[in-house]
């Protein structure tokens, strides 16, 4: 797959159609990738990689770099293209100057789940068939792949893009045993005091580093709320238990009906705190209350929380739920 | 910093009663930015507004509070005092420590408390209050109507009674609309043409009217008092001035086997034609999709026979630009389309037949010269079922949900017509409920069944199959005999549906009118403003809004003329200036405001900004309209940003409340 | 040299916590390390470092400064900094040992910042050498031996035992106050863990990394050095390299409007951060590749520039293994030195 | 933790707009129909003007119970504001729940100007519930407290 992209990207890049491609780059530990832009053929055959370990979404570069001239090459895995199709929709990314490259995905690797496993030093890691082989300080180990996927690949949706301009490789299908309300729902099924603790032990590891707001791509705002000193809520850390719920709810409830769930909140969160499940808590409830609905999925349906029905539940909803 | 002065209102005991309104006073005094506090018996009295005015005067005040009763009652009495002494009237807030307070806590010690942390609440919220001036915009004084039928003919007339200069655009090739279609209408039972035509003639005449027929509206720009609207006439390729409407012409053309429009394709017409003879504008239009000589070159007759030599083959669309104060959308409706209504045989059988079709076949001017003729076989029917609510109160997918409203009344007068016309003909009526609401309606139902004889039957048809002998046989049930009945009829008359014209959703786009899920337009408010959309400056008329007969469609249409005449009738729109505000660098474009404002009052716009070391930056821009912005601050809360804020109800002053009210 | 068995831990900490705070790094609920305050039951962490440097004991992430009371139109000035008791940190790495006296370069040179000043005195600092490092770390780069974490005392664990050698007087008192648990010992089995881990640490990826091309003789050539700007295009701009860093120091100073008086406190900003040292006339560092070659610049030019010679890096490698897009001190140094080797 | 009943007096903050509710409060004090002096109303032009960001805040501060009052669906003098108000406060309260927020201290109630009495009789015993319910404690910031 690696050797299709990157013989694609240079192709495209010699014969003008794009400027510059946004890709991932290979860093010292196999794991370590950091997306970065190619602007010759060179620098792509020199650095390009993709491997188990590109789980980082690009869509949200394109904000920046589909505003230079000519066109940007974005390689886009399958729920990096509902977010790609999310910015379009809000007019952050202009469609004409991408082009979007759709990319098969498998689930991609999370290093930290491989620590978990007790492996330390890691020098490389190689992926063959599903079976990752992790070459350490200490010594050889294989683990295999599905074990130690990112949250967001191990509940994977959908490996079917939203929309591309060009496929390489296979077009993957929705994944019809995806359960990815499955710890919601088992939140939802404890008392409140045992979710008030369930989350006072999760944010209160935050350190407010910003990495799940600056890494998401419904977040691009040109200043957040909670950057600007004269929104009055500006905060820079959090003070007090009330401004790590704060922060947290406000970004989840503005990213509410837009949040593709592309699960980059969780990935890049230092703490482990599980993120997504405050996402998904409103798309499960948007799901169940107005219809189901997928950001990204399609160019015109209006945002849930942009729309309404005259039929639609009183928020008295809230009170019956969980009355068994 | 503010100088903010404080004035408590006793309101005779009313206040004083159970709030100590001294130590009210006292306790405000002393909060930052209060500069001067005291209290009086009647503070809306014109002792009362001497004492804020000079306090005004001589503290400087740049804020007031006023802690009184609702501000519902006195806001705009206590901001026209403050005005009075220089200050600017939105740097006064109210405390409600009357209706909230006294009216309603017994106790003088929780009064008190409540009163003071009211006050409180005030001063926060006032000293971020900024001065703000009422924007102006001039109204261009004439009127747009949408629609040519009686609505929108009785609106224009109406405007152009007060004085104003008024156009409407039809975008048939005459005025009239449906009614000129209807044989006689109920409840008087007289002659749709004859009470419809002298008001076309009139619309002609009038001098104040222009009348823009075969045209559409294509581009609507602007806001209230001072809409643009782009107005397409559509190549009619015949010359309106000099066209005499002497009919020539579409007595001569050779093709003959045109549908006509008019009759519903009961019968043919030309390529050149007249829709009928009473048509304003009287003026010949070629259908460019029969015509010889538009579609291969060969023919030209009309050309020739033409004496006014109005004949123009190379005729183009051609576009009109003008500018408006006000709009009118009086677009009308159609029966639905039944083609998803299998069970009753429309398609099948030529004498399954709607009853507009029915109108047609009825009326002097129709295809039969107003003899009731099958399509079929042009005999007599002697027996006619009529089907009720055909896609009307439908809950299944296929059809509306609500109740079309006029057929209960046309049907019992198609019914009674004809059995006073043919007194042989049996006159079957299927129907869910009989709705008669309206002056001399029951009555005129109730003759029908009691002195036509006409047969009412409670029930639905379940299938019209026709026979091979020419019948129909109709299966219905009657639920009021609990029996199962089945007719054999010669004609059935389906009372199809009707829903808002094709043309209403595209135009509700381009005029950020908002529309129901049935594509009816929204009043601004079901009881109070039943005439007028939610977006300023425009007026609704007929039934465009909802289904209604036409004694409502012209009282509408007068209701909205008023509405119109009253707003043409100001040289200048003070605009509310407690609108929402877009702050640029903030915005991020995403458009989530844009979507939840009710009046199209947010556009979008690329810009270019100072970027960081010497580069420019475009981005796309929210901004808001201050003349079309009612205020309600959806968009702030849709804004994730903070880009959109609210003028005299900002997010900081808001806070600024809570944070006083929980301290 | 002094020892305790592994399975005598507890009691010392138990011991320990009799006399004082204690702190040890353990798991958090979703399995990360952290410093938490010791409590029956709570046990040392497998993991080899905390996501939080061990810096929060001195320059916390929010601190009270001082406090405002409002009354009406009154402002009355209140001291809000509490007694300070005495606390021991168990199981410090070498890096963080390190950071402290960066740190203390910082804050504790003239004008004294008495707040971190007094959290200094009150701490003691009980180090672990590392026998594990991982892939990630390059202390070595800068002189730091992770065998001989140093701090107060000092420890190794090995053969199912704690050694502990008090390097300082603080050191001393702390074994004073749990001698009832310790033997005393000879210096072998340390030197032979130490002679373990030298071995170990030839054999990370990073152990050849130098230091060779930055310092504070190199401001010039590196901060108009063109390769910046591919090194900052990924950045997202957030604050976790900063706030992981053990040696990152820069702070905020705001005021939170309680309702009924001001609260001035201070809390850890991050130079990646786009309004950081914003000044009235708008910020000096105006785009993200401006504030990314400012943080390393800062650790790898300026700060020794200033402070002679000492780097403000302790080759931790946290910013390595929790940079959202494995952007980090070592990829810049590798790239900015890619041509001279 | 047990709070004494008969001293908890709760802070509840009642966000009303303008048009309608507000009005009905109006009317509730027009009709001498009491409750208790813990409400306090902010007016709003509408309940779509009402920030989640308000509510958290509110709660921030010290308020016990935050209610919104607004047009019934369907009769906004800006038509449709209290339709997306609904939709806004139907998830914010579903989340607070979800994060083990009491959701008895949040409401939405539609109150026109003619419900005086609703909007007093909702106030009654909404200030009862938040007063069983006792302090706030899972969503107040301590520096706020006195």
């Amino acid at each position: 797959m690696q050797e299709i992209m990157k013989k694609r990207a240079s192709e495209l890049l010699l014969d003008g159609t794009v400027s510059r491609v946004i890709g991932w780059k290979a860093g010292d530990f196999v794991y370590d990738i950091t997306p970065a832009v190619f602007e010759s053929a060179e620098e792509i055959e020199k650095d390009f990689v993709y491997t188990a370990f590109c789980g980082a979404n690009l869509s949200k570069y394109l904000v920046k770099e589909s505003k230079k001239p000519g066109k940007t090459l974005v390689f886009l895995k399958p729920c990096d293209s509902y977010s790609f199709a999310q910015l379009v929709k809000e007019h952050r990314v202009n469609r004409d100057s991408v082009y979007a490259v759709a990319v098969e995905c498998r689930g991609k690797a999370d290093v930290d789940k491989i620590r978990d496993c007790g492996v330390k030093g890691i020098c490389g890691i190689s992926e063959e068939n599903g079976t990752l082989t992790v070459d350490t300080v200490y010594g050889d180990k294989t683990l295999p792949l599905s074990e130690v996927m990112l949250e967001k690949c191990a509940s994977c949706k959908t490996r079917k893009h939203a929309v591309y301009d060009e496929l390489l490789g296979e077009e993957g299908e929705e994944v019809a045993d995806c359960d990815r309300f499955g710890k919601v729902r088992e939140l939802e099924s404890m008392t409140p005091e045992e979710r008030y603790e369930f989350w006072r032990g999760e944010l209160s590891r935050c350190i407010r580093c910003n990495a799940c707001r600056n890494v998401c791509p419904a977040c691009t705002c040109e200043k957040c709320v909670f950057d600007n000193d004269n929104s009055g809520i500006a905060q820079k850390a959090a003070a007090d238990s009330f401004e790590e719920n704060m922060f947290h709810i406000i970004r989840a409830f503005h990213v509410a009906g837009r949040c593709t769930d592309c699960g980059e909140c969780t990935r890049v969160c230092p703490q482990k705190i599980p993120l997504h499940l405050l996402n998904r808590k409103f798309i499960k409830d948007i799901n169940e209350l107005y219809g189901d609905y997928q950001a990204g999925a399609d160019p015109d349906t209006r945002p849930p929380l942009t729309d309404f029905r005259t039929t639609d539940a009183e928020p008295s909803i809230v009170y019956r739920r969980g009355e068994k | 910093m503010q100088r903010i002065g404080v004035f408590v209102c006793h309101c005779g005991t009313n206040i004083a009663g159970t709030v100590d309104v001294k130590a009210v006073a006292e306790a405000l005094k002393s909060e930052p930015g209060v500069v001067f506090s005291t209290e009086y018996q009647y503070m809306c009295s014109e002792a009362g507004q001497n004492i804020i005015k000079n306090a005004i005067r001589e503290h400087q005040l740049t804020g007031v509070v006023i802690c009184s009763c609702s501000p519902r009652m006195h806001e705009a009495t206590f901001r026209k005092t403050a005005s009075a002494a220089g200050l600017n009237p939105y740097m006064v807030e109210i405390a409600n420590i009357r209706e909230q307070v006294s009216w309603i806590h017994k106790d003088m010690k929780a009064g008190t408390e409540k009163a003071i942390i009211l006050g409180r609440a005030a001063i926060a919220k006032v000293s971020l209050n900024a001065p703000l001036i009422p924007g102006e915009s001039p109204v261009v004084k004439r009127a747009l109507v949408i629609g040519g039928g009686i609505a929108g003919i009785q609106t224009a007339l109406d405007i152009a009674d007060a004085g104003f200069e008024v156009d409407i655009v039809e975008k048939e090739p005459t005025i009239g609309g449906k009614m000129t279609q209807l044989d006689k209408t109920f409840p008087t039972l007289d002659c749709a043409a004859c009470i419809l035509t002298p008001k076309m003639v009139d619309c002609a005449q009038n001098e104040k009217i222009r009348i823009y027929s075969y045209s559409e509206v294509s581009e609507v720009k602007g806001f209230v008092g001072n809409f643009t609207v782009t107005i397409k006439k559509k190549a009619r390729y015949v010359d309106e001035l000099k066209c005499t409407g002497c009919g020539e012409c579409t007595e001569k053309c050779p093709q003959k086997k045109v549908p006509n429009a008019f009759n519903l394709g009961l019968d043919n017409r030309r390529a050149i034609y007249i829709p009928f003879a009473q048509a304003v504008p009287k003026v010949a239009t070629i259908d460019a999709d029969y015509c010889n000589m538009l579609k291969n070159g060969k023919c030209g007759v009309c050309a020739k026979v033409c004496g006014a030599g109005a004949i123009d083959y190379k005729q183009k669309d051609s576009f009109i630009e003008e500018r408006y104060g006000a709009i009118v959308v009086a677009t009308g409706f159609n029966p639905i389309k039944l083609d998803a209504y299998e069970e009753y045989g429309y398609k099948q059988s030529k004498d399954v037949i709607t009853s507009l079709e029915l109108e047609r076949l009825m009326n002097a001017a129709g295809p039969n010269g107003g003899t009731l003729l099958r399509p079929s076989d042009k005999t007599h029917p002697h027996t006619i079922v009529f089907v009720q609510c055909v896609g009307s109160r439908c809950d299944d997918g296929k059809g509306k949900s609500y109740c079309s409203k006029i057929c209960c009344m046309y049907t019992a007068k198609h019914a009674m017509l004809i059995r006073e016309k043919y007194p042989d003909t049996e006159v079957y009526v299927f129907y869910i409920d009989v709705r008669t609401p309206g002056k001399n309606f029951d009555e005129f139902y109730r003759r029908a069944v009691e002195e036509y004889g006409v047969h009412y039957i409670k029930g639905m048809v379940g299938k019209v199959a026709p026979q091979p002998d020419g019948k129909l046989l109709v299966q219905g049930s009657d639920l009021l005999a609990d029996e199962q009945l089945r007719v054999e009829a010669d004609l059935v008359v389906l009372a199809a549906a009707i829903e808002p014209d094709k043309t209403a959703r595209s135009l509700g786009t381009m005029l950020t009118a908002s529309m129901d899920t049935n594509d009816f337009f929204t009043e601004a408010h079901p009881k109070l403003r039943p005439v007028e959309s939610p977006t300023a400056g425009i007026f609704l008329s007929g039934v465009c809004q909802g289904p209604k007969d036409i004694p409502e469609t012209v009282s509408q249409a007068g209701a909205a003329a008023s509405k119109v005449i009253g707003l043409l009738a100001k040289d200048k729109l003070t605009c509310n200036p407690c609108v929402a505000h877009s702050d640029e660098m903030l915005c991020n474009g995403c458009s989530a405001c844009e979507k939840v404002c009710p009046y199209g009052a947010i556009t979008y716009s690329d810009k270019e900004f100072r970027g960081p070391n010497r580069t420019t930056l475009i981005r796309r821009v929210a901004s808001v309209n201050d003349a079309v912005c009612q205020g309600c601050g959806a968009c702030t809360v849709a804004c994730p940003s903070g880009a959109m804020d609210l003028k005299g109800f900002s997010n900081s002053q808001i806070m600024a409340e809570v944070d006083a009210i929980c301290k | 040299m002094y020892r305790i068995p592994e399975q005598n831990l507890d009691r010392l900490f138990s011991l320990t916590a009799e006399k004082s705070k204690l702190y040890i790094p353990a798991d958090t609920a979703a399995g990360t390390a952290q410093f938490m305050p010791w409590k029956e039951g709570l046990k040392l962490t497998d993991a080899h470092n905390t996501v939080r440097s061990a810096k929060d004991f001195f320059f916390p992430q929010t601190e009270n400064l001082v406090g405002f009371r409002v009354e009406g139109k009154s402002i009355e000035v209140i001291d809000v900094r509490e007694e300070t008791e005495d606390f021991v940190v168990f199981g410090v790495r070498a890096c963080d040992v390190r950071s402290f006296s960066i740190l203390d370069k910082v804050f504790l040179a003239d004008p004294v910042d008495t707040y971190y000043k007094n959290r200094r005195e009150h701490g003691t600092i009980l180090s672990l050498a590392c026998n594990m490092p991982e892939e990630t770390c390059f202390c070595g780069t800068f002189g730091i031996d992770c065998a001989a974490p140093g701090g107060d005392v000092q420890m190794w664990q090995t053969d199912g035992w704690f050694y502990l050698e008090p390097l300082t007087e603080k050191g001393n008192a702390y074994i004073d106050t749990v001698s009832s648990l310790l033997e005393e010992c000879g210096g072998e089995a340390a030197a032979e863990c130490r002679r373990a881990i030298d071995a170990v640490k030839k054999k990370l990826p990073l152990a050849g990394l130098t230091t060779e091309g930055f310092g504070g003789d190199k401001m010039a050539e590196l901060f108009d050095s063109e390769k910046w700007g591919e090194l900052a295009e990924a950045c997202l701009g957030c604050g976790t390299c900063t706030f992981v860093c053990p040696t990152c120091q820069c702070y905020d100073i705001r005021d939170f409007n309680t309702g009924h008086g001001i609260s001035r406190f201070r809390c850890w900003d991050s130079c990646m951060y786009s309004d950081f040292t914003k000044m009235s006339a708008g910020q000096p560092r105006l785009t993200q590749l401006e504030r990314f070659r400012q943080r390393f610049m800062h650790k790898l030019v300026y700060f020794p520039a200033n402070n002679d010679g000492e780097f403000g890096c302790v080759g931790c490698g946290r910013c390595l293994s929790k940079c959202p897009i494995s952007m980090n001190i070592v990829k810049v140094m590798k790239n900015l030195t890619e041509g001279d080797q | 933790m047990q709070v004494n009943n008969t001293e908890f007096k709760p802070k509840i903050v009642a966000f009303c707009c303008n048009w309608c509710s507000y009005a009905g409060a109006d009317l509730a004090g027009t009709n001498r129909l009491q409750y208790p002096a813990d409400v306090k109303i902010i007016r709003v032009p509408c309940s779509c003007r009402v920030n989640p960001i308000f509510i958290l805040r509110a709660f921030q501060r010290g308020a016990d119970g935050v209610i919104l009052c607004g047009c019934h669906p369907g009769d906004c003098h800006y038509t449709t504001g209290n339709y997306y108000a609904r939709r806004r406060m139907t998830l914010l309260f579903s989340m607070l729940d979800y994060l083990g927020i009491e959701k008895e201290r949040t409401r939405v109630e539609w109150v026109s100007a003619a419900e005086g009495a609703k909007f007093a009789a909702t106030m009654n015993e909404f200030v009862q519930t938040v007063t069983k319910l006792g302090r706030n404690r899972k969503l107040e910031d301590l520096r706020c407290r006195k």
